[in-house]
């Protein structure tokens, strides 16, 4: 029996048994290298369950709303990150939860693999994962190649919480600072930063799926949707867009686990890990933490020490 | 398209978003915790104030710029002259700029906007007016207009219950006052609990009405109020006769354009502005129960 | 605006958030002890910088603010015991984050101030406004910046 | 017939009398935006991921603008209507179509949008037809395809190395009489037809949809919707990618001295599209945002203005970060519809 096959009766176990009332994992989709979420309620619809590299939505994402529900949960070594952060901010009880935790080697980027073949994402039409190749009508290119940027130096394949496993513990990328964009980004000058930062957001429909992709968004009303006070114009004047992404990527400072399901989710291929990468370094940096690593940890923002860096102050 | 001279009589060839400017002339509080204020609004513009046409139940889009637009049932009646009153409550951000505006300022308006309530049908017909609470405002204005407009013999009897949590929150008292000296309406107040002082009725608006009883024969219903309140009239109006046409309501939903476009006020098929707000029970039964 | 479209005339808005307990006396330290400094900042009083939500730093960028400073009590000094600990750290993430994206580095500027140093008070206005000169109107974030260039 | 090399030159004489918009690549995307050179256009695209109705319904525009006085906001002034002549290039005919939709909308009924009429009606649509359509495209369910010419001024098919020129309406035939365009030869001709052909082949199979808006109104209190929004995260994508969704807010913007009313896209898919001051909200969840997008495009628009609120384009497919599919939310509507209807025949026997 297939390892997948096991972790489906495992579910559709859970499923009768009343150890859960719903299983939220992948299916097939209807684009080509892209799985959609699925919610499994019945114990007969286990066989829809997938895994493979086209499983890119961090499904925990759905937890908060299922809050008090018993749920169960495929996820990927960096969405298991962000289920502990969700653990740690009091968003879900680890005893309602059974995860599946999936020993992740990667998930694909059709932009890449568009940007690869030098043709618009949108015509990419008959394409498949073979093994570690991507089938592209004709064309084969290797899967590492086309890999979310963020996997190709992913430090965190293996899920770091799980009632079960699935899959074969990956090697994590020997190569590779996995903060050398954030680095490169750096060593420009304020001028070039800052157009590269407006340039990407220029782009920007303001339509909010990175921050709803994101598991750790879950603030009930968003400070762009409050009325009082009002903060935010729903209007795509540049100023506009770039306040909106300042504040929410740094809501996520010393949060954001860094899976890049928002930059996945943008319709506009905003590189919005660019920016929330830099809060994540700067976290490691300053105070030694990584979000999402223990559940018990208090959050970096939540804690101080006295003799914390105070360099940047007058 | 001129920029100064705007109204919407005529929608065709001006443009509908364009708000008039119109001068706060008289704010008045109506309710003792002070959260509910009328402001009348008297026009910039003589040709504007020539092209305001309206009928009761209609509303208008009322602007307080800087800060936005929401709209407001037409509380003053078409026989009132010289203003038009919108009496609001305390809620969100424009209502509460409004609240802060003081006589002088400038407020935009634009309308008046939605149908307005069956006039044509009503004549030679009774009238029950049953209204709840804060939901008096365009009732105020049939009610005054049923009686000024110099055609009261052509209504029957004009039967009005208006219900409130207690007598400070009763809004309108110098017309209600006004309305109980008049022979030809009869006036129903009452509170929900009874309180030292307060001589009508007590009970609520349901309750009430059974009591009261109006007579459904040739008559026309109006009623708005919280939806609570309706949910429970409405088995005491079928009880007492009234059929679903007979009966008549005003939707709030929430508007951006107030002209059909913006897409966020429809119930069903049907744009509570362009529609509505007014509808018959009938016409709501129809319709999915989205508002 | 007129005052940021004649180079001459410009004069730097820097928006200050001071400390009840400390900065914000040490500001009235200032003034009582007659000390000059530029008069260039507007200050909002708030009871502790740790009140300070980053959004409030953004939004003064945004509304036109050439410079923000906050200034809160020394460490060990908080009112509250330790709100100046969290905003450090709030702010040692938010300034190195809005430098990454390309605001320029003296803008947002931080500082402790207690209420004895009427003197300190003064010089970091004076710094933070020769700071915020130099660099010149704000550009960035600037919603007023942008109705000024059309 | 146009000669692809000709195309170059005819543009900059198109670009002395008119406005030209067209596919340009512009930070990274290809988007429908104000050509400033011929060389910048791309008409040999799949889609574009926004679609062009932002040339006369843009994202957010300014339609009031106001000055202080004092201290309050009290000198109003109409924005300027935006009457330029414009040749709006390169759509696909999906998107022409969704034109007509947004004409009943915005320039037909009661009320008239000046604003977006003011566009629309100084400009001329030159359709360039679908030579690849995509798979995730199903304008063929609507009775339409690759190479309808509704909602077009002129029509362009690619006949090789050159274009065959269509006038469709007055119009656009006005347009091509005062150009200089060779008669096609029959070669070119029927490399245009077969091109045709291999266009019309890679359509997927589907399913008409019209009649479904008969079937929704029974389905209104269904549990489909709620299965239907599970995964969808609430975002505005599909609401922003779509050539025919025109919901709007309006918010006034304000800066130091003046301020401005502006219009600006919003969608039903959002929690506070509908919510009112009170607190109350007639769409509580996502099943009743997505039972309104649905029922809004396929029963009331064709109910209150003829015309489905759809037009096949498949870019909100392509672009919703959770692969929720229009043509699924169909196919699960009409088998809602099935079954309702025979469980109400077996009731009836």
């Amino acid at each position: 029996m297939s390892a997948l096959q096991t972790v489906r009766d495992t579910v559709a176990g859970w499923l009768r048994s009343g150890e859960i009332e719903l299983f939220i994992g992948y299916e097939a989709g209807t684009v080509p290298l892209r799985a959609t979420p699925t919610f499994i309620r019945n114990p007969e619809d286990v066989d829809r369950l997938i895994w493979d590299a086209t499983c890119e939505n961090n499904l925990a994402a759905f937890l908060p709303k299922y809050r008090g529900k018993k749920v169960g949960i495929m996820v990927k070594g960096c969405d298991s990150h962000a289920v502990i952060g969700l653990l740690q901010e009091g968003q879900v009880i680890r005893e309602n939860l059974r995860i599946v935790g999936v020993h992740c080697p990667g998930v694909v980027d059709v932009r890449r693999v568009a940007a690869q073949l030098g043709v618009p994402v949108e015509q990419i039409d008959d394409a498949r994962i073979e093994g570690e190749q991507v089938i592209v009508g004709e064309q084969t290119l290797a899967l590492r190649d086309v890999l979310f940027e963020g996997c190709q130096t992913c430090t965190c394949h293996a899920p770091a919480i799980y009632d079960v496993t699935l899959g074969e513990p990956v090697v994590d990328a020997a190569e590779g600072d996995s903060f050398a964009h954030v680095r490169e980004m750096e060593a420009l000058s304020a001028e070039e930063r800052w157009v590269r930062f407006a340039q990407e957001l220029e782009r920007c429909n303001l339509c909010f799926a990175c921050r709803n992709a994101c598991p750790m968004c879950y603030c009930n009303i968003c400070f762009v949707d409050r009325s009082m006070p009002r903060w935010f114009n729903q209007t795509t004047q540049p100023e506009d867009k770039q306040f909106y992404q300042v504040m929410r990527t740094f809501h996520l400072a010393g949060r954001c686990v860094g899976c890049g399901a928002c930059t996945r989710a943008c319709p506009q291929g905003i590189n919005i890990r660019l920016f929330l990468d830099k809060l994540r370094a700067d976290v490691q940096e300053l105070y030694g933490y990584e979000a999402g690593e223990d559940a018990e940890a208090k959050p970096p923002l939540t804690t101080y020490r006295e003799d914390d860096y105070n360099d940047f102050i007058l | 398209m001129s920029d100064t001279h705007v109204c919407t009589c005529n929608p065709s060839t001006q443009n509908p978003y364009l708000p008039i400017s119109m001068v706060l002339q008289r704010v008045t509080d109506e309710v003792d915790d002070r959260t509910i204020k009328s402001f009348d609004l008297a026009f910039a513009r003589e040709e504007d104030a020539r092209c305001f046409k309206y009928t009761p139940g209609q509303f208008c889009e009322v602007s307080v710029f800087g800060e936005g637009e929401a709209p407001f049932g037409i509380a003053s009646s078409p026989t009132e002259q010289g203003f038009v009153r919108f009496t609001v409550k305390k809620a969100g951000v424009v209502t509460t700029k409004l609240h802060n505006c003081k006589p002088g300022d400038v407020i935009g308006l634009r309308g008046p906007l939605g149908n307005s309530f069956p006039l044509d049908l009503m004549r030679g017909k009774d009238i029950v007016v049953i209204g709840g609470g804060f939901a008096f405002t365009t009732l105020r204005s049939l009610i005054i207009y049923l009686l000024e407009s110099g055609e009261r013999d052509r209504f029957g009897k004009i039967t009005v219950i208006y219900g409130a949590r207690d007598p400070g929150l009763l809004m309108y008292k110098e017309d209600l006052a006004a309305w109980e000296q008049r022979g030809d309406i009869e006036v129903c107040q009452t509170i929900d609990r009874g309180v030292p002082g307060w001589s009508r009725r007590v009970g609520f608006v349901p309750n009430v009405t059974e009591e009261v009883a109006p007579n459904a024969a040739n008559a026309v219903a109006v009623i708005c109020g919280p939806p609570i309140m309706i949910k429970f009239t409405l088995p005491v109006m079928t009880k007492l006769g009234f059929g679903k046409e007979q009966i008549y309501t005003s939707l709030e939903n929430r508007m951006k354009c107030g002209i059909g476009k913006c897409g966020r006020c429809n119930v069903g098929h049907k744009y509570v502005c362009l529609d509505g707000p007014v509808f018959s029970m009938a016409e709501l039964d129809q319709l999915p129960s989205e508002y | 605006m007129a005052d940021t479209t004649n180079k001459e005339q410009w004069q730097p808005k820097i928006l200050a958030f001071l400390c009840n307990w400390c900065s914000y006396a040490g500001a009235d330290l200032a003034g009582t002890s007659r000390l000059q400094y530029p008069p260039n900042v507007r200050i909002i009083r708030l009871p502790c910088s740790g009140r300070v939500n980053p959004i409030f730093i953004v939004e003064a960028l945004r509304q036109g603010a050439d410079g923000v400073l906050v200034s809160g009590c020394h460490p060990g000094d908080c009112h509250y015991l330790a709100g100046n600990y969290y905003a450090r750290r709030r702010f040692a993430l938010l300034q190195r984050y809005l430098e990454y994206l390309g605001i320029e580095p003296g803008r947002v500027q931080f500082s402790w101030v207690s209420a004895s140093e009427g003197g300190r008070f003064a010089e970091v206005v004076t710094k933070v406004t020769e700071d915020v000169r130099a660099l010149g109107p704000s550009r960035h974030l600037n919603i007023n910046a942008v109705a000024t260039k059309k | 017939m146009l000669s692809k090399k000709a195309l170059t030159s005819t543009l900059y004489d198109l670009m002395d009398l008119y406005r030209v918009i067209a596919p340009c690549q512009r930070d990274g995307e290809l988007r429908f935006d104000r050509v400033s050179s011929p060389r910048e256009i791309v008409l040999d695209y799949g889609n574009t991921a926004k679609s062009p109705k932002g040339v006369f319904f843009p994202q957010n525009e300014a339609m009031i603008k106001f000055g202080r006085q004092v201290d309050q906001f009290n000198q109003i002034k109409q924005v300027p209507l935006d009457r330029t002549p414009t040749v709006l290039l390169g759509v696909r005919p999906c998107d022409a179509r969704s034109f007509l939709l947004l004409d009943a909308v915005f320039a037909q009924g009661r009320y008239l949008d000046p604003y977006y009429q003011a566009r629309r009606q100084n400009t001329l649509i030159v359709t360039m037809a679908c030579a690849s359509p995509r798979q995730t495209c199903f304008c063929h369910a609507f009775g339409s395809g690759p190479y309808d010419r509704e909602g077009s001024d002129i029509f362009l098919r690619d006949a090789g190395d050159a274009y065959l020129v269509e006038g469709v309406s007055q119009k656009g035939r006005d347009l091509i009489y005062q150009g200089y365009l060779g008669r096609a030869s029959q070669a070119y001709l029927d490399k245009a037809v077969e091109i045709e052909a291999q266009a019309n082949a890679r359509l997927a199979d589907i399913e008409p949809v019209a009649g479904i808006e008969k079937l929704l109104p029974g389905l209104f209190d269904s549990p489909i919707w709620q299965e239907i929004s599970e995964k969808c995260i609430a975002c505005g994508t599909c609401t922003y990618a779509c050539p025919t969704c025109h919901c709007f807010n309006i918010e006034d913007r304000v800066l130091a001295n003046s301020g401005e009313r502006v219009r600006a896209w919003d969608s039903c898919m959002y929690q506070f599209f509908t919510q009112h001051a009170s607190g109350h909200n007639p769409r509580p969840d996502q099943a009743a945002r997505w039972r309104q997008r649905t029922m809004h495009k396929f029963e009331y628009l064709p109910r209150n203005v003829g015309l489905f609120g759809c037009v096949g384009c498949g870019r909100c497919v392509q672009s919703c970060p959770v692969r929720l599919d229009i043509r699924g939310v169909l196919r699960r509507v009409r088998a809602a519809a099935e079954a309702a209807a025979t469980a109400g025949a077996n009731v009836e026997e």
